[in-house]
């Protein structure tokens, strides 16, 4: 085994500053950019070498650290409007941050006395099904009412469609294969010609038209099919292409 | 843990009996308590004694699987009137399961936990309880899970003739590509 | 219902503060009981004078706008032993965004991640999950975010009487009184 140093787990890029502030004793509102900085960055790479997974927001802390760093080096421009605007300390925002993290930090640090505190107070589990049979009640549904019903149904699909977007960006349900095997077979009912429009009537999503439009382009290529239109924007009209000799009616991807 | 004074044990074992969902026996408060079987046997019965000679809300009763606090039976009136509100109302989690399951039953609990995003066991048993809906047969399938339905008790309580009275939601499934 | 004796009220308040699973206000004990508010209020001291009194294995707490029975903090580790127990400790992450919708309420989550200086989806969703917080509303402006704030469950989980009690931390417990 390797020998390994603690490092000590920081909630976020303000609690590495807070801690570092706090270690070196320092005054919040006269921060030495360059020492702090140099600190947190060491952290950063002993992090990267331990293979601890910091989020992208330590890396933006660093960047403005190094901005702040560099603005301080720099002369103090001289402020030519009229207004008597004071000279602002690059610091200034950064502080004003970590005093409000820190303020909340240490109300986060009482609530974690008061949880420890009541975890120790047990209250009765009332068991509502045991007591639902000691009284039963002569309307099981209360004031509920089929609208409500309706209703709640119409939010859970609200929700669902919420929770899909967030976790399948996209979902093959419908492949270009399947759309292929579609389209040839509906060929063979309309010989005559099949129109595009008719074959996404039935299509629920936008996914699914654009499926079956890449299925379209897929069988042109393979030679499958061939489609006319008779202006743009008018209908496209999808063909079966005649069979050659010997050739048989598979299909198939390379 | 450290000695205790009598009075201190007494105190506890009013404290387990409190928080306990299921009658306690001498020997499992024996055992936490530290104490023999005989003196926690004198500690319930003085327990016993002073919700009786002080008139509490509850009281301690032996029942055959042990000791446990009831609350006194003439106070059930009272106690009815808190209660029955809060069983006639149902709650949002039994609201959203009942949707689910008059609009698309039959249907698994899987499928409802798959539709709510959480699991809706304890919805189903409510709603079981109460009769507004029944199992109605097993998927084909691997483990051939329960298939749950609505009952004649939920048409008569919603004032439905069939389910096809049920109104559709604002929203349809095919519209929301979930179907 | 009969004209009742002082110490009967007193019983049946016991009674249904010990089948209650929400913290009790005195406005539904009122109601149940046919009391005024103001003598239920003397009946609730006098309770829990008798609790304090006799050293019992619960006492009654303000707590979320009610009253509600607990068991005495020191007799944790005996009740361990019966009941499992709860739920996991809040990290630190989660404590951290607690405080802020606690006093900051409603927030939205970008004002939270601007003031933790990280991203706190999964502490926001531990704390929807514990129903420890709760969507408020949504607020004015461009995408209309959604507001959070502090559910009664927050109050019963921190033994807080009401919101006027979140606890400063410039001052330690004792000094507020409120351990």
């Amino acid at each position: 085994m390797t020998y390994q140093v603690r490092l000590p787990i920081f909630e976020g890029p303000m609690d590495l500053l807070l801690h570092l502030i706090e270690e070196n004793e320092i005054d919040i509102y006269n921060i030495p950019i360059a020492l702090i900085t140099q600190q947190y960055l060491d952290y950063l790479d002993r992090a990267g070498q331990m293979d601890l997974e910091l989020t992208s927001e330590f890396i933006v802390m660093a960047c403005t650290l190094l901005s702040i760093k560099a603005r301080m080096l720099l002369p103090t421009p001289i402020i030519e409007t009229a207004d008597d605007e004071q000279e602002l300390d690059p610091r200034e925002e950064l502080v004003q941050r970590l005093l409000e993290y820190k303020e909340y930090k240490e109300k986060a640090k009482v609530f974690q006395e008061l949880e420890e505190r009541q975890s120790r107070c047990f209250w009765r589990e009332i068991d509502d099904a045991q007591l639902l049979k000691k009284f039963p009640p002569p309307n099981p549904i209360g004031t509920v009412t089929w609208e409500d019903l309706a209703h709640v149904f119409s939010n859970i699909l609200e929700k669902v469609e919420k929770r899909e977007q967030i976790i399948s960006l996209s979902r093959e349900e419908i492949t270009v294969r399947d759309k292929t095997e579609y389209i040839m077979a509906m060929l063979q009912e309309k010989p005559q010609g099949l129109s595009f429009y008719q074959l996404i009537a039935t299509a629920v999503s936008k996914e699914e038209v654009i499926v079956t439009f890449l299925a379209l382009l897929e069988l042109v290529k393979l030679g499958k099919v061939f489609v006319r239109q008779k202006n743009l924007f008018k209908d496209i009209y999808i063909f079966m292409m005649p069979l050659e000799e010997g050739q048989s009616n598979a299909y198939s991807f390379s | 843990m450290p000695t205790l004074f009598p009075d201190e044990t007494k105190s506890i074992i009013e404290a387990l009996l409190f928080v306990a969902n299921e009658p306690l026996t001498i020997k499992t408060i024996a055992e936490i308590t530290e104490r023999s079987e005989d003196e926690v046997e004198a500690f319930l019965k003085a327990i016993k004694a002073d919700c009786e000679r002080e008139m509490k809300g509850f009281c301690l009763i032996e029942v055959a699987e042990g000791y446990s606090f009831v609350t006194r039976s003439e106070y059930a009136p009272y106690i009815e009137k808190l209660v029955k509100p809060r069983l006639n109302a149902l709650t949002q989690a039994a609201l959203e399961t009942l949707a689910i399951i008059a609009y698309r039953q039959p249907v698994t609990k899987s499928e409802i936990d798959q539709i709510r995003g959480v699991n809706s066991d304890s919805a189903i048993n409510t709603l079981l309880d109460r009769t507004l809906i029944e199992e109605t047969g097993r998927k084909e399938g691997p483990g051939r899970p329960i298939l749950y339905g609505t009952t004649q008790d939920f048409l008569k309580y919603f004032g439905l003739k069939d389910l096809k009275q049920l109104p559709l939601p604002e929203k349809t499934l095919a519209e929301k590509g979930i179907d």
